[in-house]
């Protein structure tokens, strides 16, 4: 088993997209993303009452990369990029993987 | 005396319509607590099908159109469209509590068009028998995507103007990778990115997508056995989502300036003003009926609540959704249904229907 | 052996009617191990435009109805509701392996009712021709209320009584938040609670708005040129979903007492007896039709699938969810669809239908 | 010059049918980015009515139908299926960069049968008037499982014989377990579990579902007054969803080898001459109608885009899911579907229509 | 960065709200929870196939908190609380985050 | 608070069956699983538009068992089981329970 880093970021669900280009400029290999709901500062969101417009859901989005300071620097990227005008918390959990080389570059 | 009895008899009597009766039960049903909800994958495909209903209609009806007839409307509603935004971004950015950015963007969704509301106003037409020009959906387009890219230029011009006033700027602001694509740096470049994000909304390419298949194709027989038919079912329930949904939002409301709240309630009369005094105009020149003055009135008044946010929240990321969506779905979209009957009065006052 | 000529080619002339054959093609895909699904979205749709439908044809008809005639038969489903609990929770609670709380709690499913099979009832009556009366629908919310906050209330009581005898209780239960709100300390709040929470629970939100919609609005062109034309078609569907669903729920009961196999097979006869007794009653005194008196009886043979079984997870955590669900959705709603002709037959040599 | 003209006209013509269009439509809101979805619940609903229209139709009919008027049809309709895979397999996994499992498995789909294609060809047919057997729907599930067992059971034993020849194997392949039930040891075993994995698929138990409660119950009202009266509906929005999804799916093929867009373009086109000419032949036999046998055209011409993947993939692991969905969804489907109007034009020259 | 625990809750659909109520009142900022299904000691529930009535659906909820031992605290609750009724796991990770007062009340 | 070990698996939707029986084969008292959409060497693969066809939908399954050897046996063999033919990564992650004796066979 090798060590690697797993990159969380809750946010907008609008925002899937362009949070995943940044990730991916950071070196992550890949990412994963699940539709969620929840609560913070900014008040109630929700996975299954959207909204009409869908505004008001949140997604969960993850990513193994292999470097822990390359995870620091995306999940700080992201956060200085988007976490003024949106919702959303960002935290890196140490994991244990398999396969390095699928994580590197 | 008498007049009031005939009012209140007359209010009771249009509140007892399927299309407000369904709308009004679903906010008191969201009042009550109840746990009752329509899964958002059903309430997106009542809308799309909706849009499309409108969409093939008026498709179908602009083949016969001439231009003119057709030149005139589109050209007013899209007037009207820019003029709620200069007028509504300036009224509301000198209220209390609310920032320029805030303004354009809630300014922006009462342009802008509201799917639900239009539907709710030709079903009411059509159940009262007053005429209205079949191509009227083709007019969606010009009002809805003229009031938001008309709000959303607006307020970047003026953030720019704010940022280069003071350099400094704001911290990792460069970062950013702008939502949206196609978004440059020359103002040109600039609409034509809104003006895409716009046209690849759900509700617009649905809207399109009807009109095209409607004037290109000879989609009129599915039109008449399954879209129209179900029209009238769809939007009772569409109605009941609408109040659920207005009352679930009002809560956003809390959190913002109670400039909004005037606004919210207001607005949709104002702005119904301006598109039955351009309907008139356009009544003048080419003979446009008196329902469809009461169609672009309704327009007018209504607010985006489907396609309008997600644009807006992506093109202008600093205004704060819980103003423009607390205003326009809690407020103005029922505000706009609840007075689709005024309009009607109106026109018949007007220029009889 | 005529006569079992007859019986078994009426029982299959029975089973062939769309509604029953497509509960039995239900249960029979999903036996074979199909992976054929209709997705949740889609089926919690279909049982709201069966409740609205519902809902809407009993408003349309109370308003005619006088008040008498309303009266009887509400009371009268209301009182077979609470028999049922009294009854089904007394029997239940003998048997080996059967708790106080778990005995309550399938006993008050049997005693709500099921909305499924109320349509698919008023379906087969239709289809045969035979008329009821058109507020039926109302009666509803009346057995089904009376049935949930019967069997909550009084296994809560219980649940006090050995609590107060065993005086060290549950580590723990007191930490827990109620589920739900307005559960008070004293009876009277705690019915309230109940009451509440059974209001705002899906089903019965959506059978009432459709009630008040149909009372209060003039709904009737949409309610025939929408609900009622969807109304078959979707009540097949449904039947497919408790068919499969039936099928689904049954290996809950591998893991609870025997007893329940009995009571789920049983029951949906004994209570139907209930409630035809009670329709015949009214029959005598309001001239209550045959019709009506079949639909009394398939009421209380059926037994809450969609909303008892939230309701009573919230309301009675310590019931074993596979128990009541197993038991109501696995065997009861199956055998209650099945024996409508039953009471239909039995209406007829009765009172004639 | 005339000819030419009438051919651009013909085919702009054919293109406006609604069927036709809705799909182009779907297809170019695609390309053109729009962000435009009908939910996952809802189109697995629409397949699913489709489906059961299509196999309560046949049900019905095939209660009055005699015995060799249906199975000559049906065992031709396999033969087909077998035909296409043998056929296409071969053609296949001779092209550059093609392995001989991925071949397998694309010729598999291409011998199945896509439910979006049968459905607009018979609308189509409908449409103009033209007469078909009632039965036809009872032939899909002999052509599509004949074709995903035969390409599944072949690409196995050559996998073997490969395995075989190469001791060694592929490391963790013995670990695994093998997807699905039932695949034995032994050959016979292996085809009865493809069998039963085929049969359960969600498209196949639908069909034969219909088929089922066609022929042993007597749903002819709801037939008439629900499935048939939405099909032409419904059917154009799954055109609208098919066009999406194969704008989607075309992406899958920038991966993978350019055989498999020569033979995504072509291959429906030579299939359809496959079922056309079993169809001549049925006709001789039996006298098989023209509208039957553009019919059995157009299923043989068609490729699975439901039901066939995800069999596929659980069946055989190894093979490339991009080569064969993007081959399958991203060309088959719209080449075969905007070429229904041929094998009618050529039923027409060849016996009338 | 800063250490941080996250707690994870595994239980019934249907208790979502008392569960996030206890998880606020024991001192987070927030939560998120998205649909599931899974399998344990009570059998097997699913996210898609929920049961007609939904009683067999599951939810998995996260909160974030600054303080392990409030965390502990707050899973300890929810346990004594839920658990013996309601279907349920919990357990706690180790993370790190960027802006810590985002997580203090 | 004791030791256990998170085993994450996330893979094609389509597998989610035979992945979840040789869990429950290496010794887990249960799992749980959520929707999931992503992107890595295969492409992207999404929960929400997941194809007609459904191939193209991912899972995220996760398993807390108590011992750390068991948890890499299970990953190790769903690896070497599936990630040859199928899209999927696995990675083990350490977290703290209540109750120990919950997730012991
Ligand atoms: N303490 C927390 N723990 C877990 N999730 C959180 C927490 N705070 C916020 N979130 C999630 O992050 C989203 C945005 O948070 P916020 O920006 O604070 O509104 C919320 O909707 C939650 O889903
Ligand atoms: N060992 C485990 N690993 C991951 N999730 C589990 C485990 N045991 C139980 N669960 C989850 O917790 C839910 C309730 O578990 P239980 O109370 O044991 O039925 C299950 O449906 C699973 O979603
Ligand atoms: N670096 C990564 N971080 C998180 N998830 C990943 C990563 N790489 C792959 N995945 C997920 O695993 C799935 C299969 O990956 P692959 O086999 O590389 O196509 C992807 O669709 C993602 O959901
Ligand atoms: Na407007
Ligand atoms: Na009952
Ligand atoms: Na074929």
């Amino acid at each position: 088993m090798y060590q690697a880093t797993k990159i969380v970021i809750i946010t907008e669900r609008t925002i899937l997209d362009v949070v995943t280009k940044l990730i991916e400029q950071g070196g992550a290999t890949g990412y994963t993303h699940v539709e969620a709901g929840g609560k913070g500062s900014r008040g109630v969101r929700s996975a299954i009452r959207p909204g009409i417009s869908g505004v008001m859901a949140n997604v969960k989005i993850e990513a193994i990369v292999r470097d822990k300071a390359k995870a620091e620097a995306i999940i700080t990227s992201v956060s200085e990029a988007y976490f003024q005008n949106y919702s959303g918390i960002a935290y890196v959990e140490p994991v244990e993987i398999l396969r390095p080389n699928k994580f590197e570059v | 005396m008498d007049m009031i009895t005939d009012i209140l008899t007359g209010f009771v009597s249009q509140m007892q319509k399927p299309t407000l009766a369904f709308l009004i039960g679903g906010m008191a049903l969201a009042a009550f607590g109840s746990k009752l909800e329509i899964p958002e994958p059903v309430y997106k495909f009542i809308v799309f099908l909706l849009l499309m209903k409108v969409g093939l209609g008026a498709g179908i009806s602009v083949r016969a159109a001439d231009i003119v007839e057709l030149a005139v409307p589109a050209v007013a509603a899209a007037l009207v469209g820019i003029a709620i935004v200069l007028f509504g971004g300036q009224t509301l950015a000198r209220l209390r509590g609310v920032t320029q950015v805030d303004a354009m963007a809630t300014a922006g969704l009462f342009g802008a068009v509201s799917a639900s509301t239009l539907a709710a106003s030709m079903a009411m037409l059509d159940e009262e028998g007053i005429a209205y020009e079949g191509f009227i959906g083709a007019l969606y387009p010009f009002m809805d995507i003229a009031a938001l890219v008309t709000a959303i230029v607006l307020a970047r011009l003026s953030a720019e103007r704010k940022a280069a006033a003071n350099i400094s700027g704001q911290p990792g602001g460069a970062a950013a990778l702008t939502v949206g694509e196609g978004h440059g740096n020359s103002n040109a470049q600039m609409v034509r990115g809104i003006l895409l994000d716009t046209f690849r909304s759900a509700a617009i390419s649905a809207l399109l997508l009807g009109l095209a298949l409607g004037i290109f194709a000879r989609p009129d027989s599915v039109y008449e056995s399954f879209y129209d038919i179900l029209f009238r079912g769809l939007l009772s329930i569409l109605m009941l989502i609408m109040g659920m949904e207005a009352w679930a939002r009002l809560s956003e409301l809390r959190r913002v300036a109670h400039a909004y709240v005037a606004y919210g309630l207001l607005a949709p009369l104002v702005h119904g003003v301006f598109g039955f005094a351009a309907g008139l105009f356009v009544h003048q020149i080419t003979g446009f009926s008196g329902g469809g003055v009461v169609l672009l009135a309704v327009m007018a008044a209504s607010s985006s609540d489907i396609s309008g946010p997600p644009t807006l929240r992506g093109a202008l990321p600093e205004a704060n959704p819980s103003s423009y969506v607390g205003t326009s779905t809690g407020l103005g979209t029922p505000v706009a249904i609840l007075s689709i009957p005024l309009w009607i009065i109106l026109a018949d006052m007007f220029i009889g229907v």
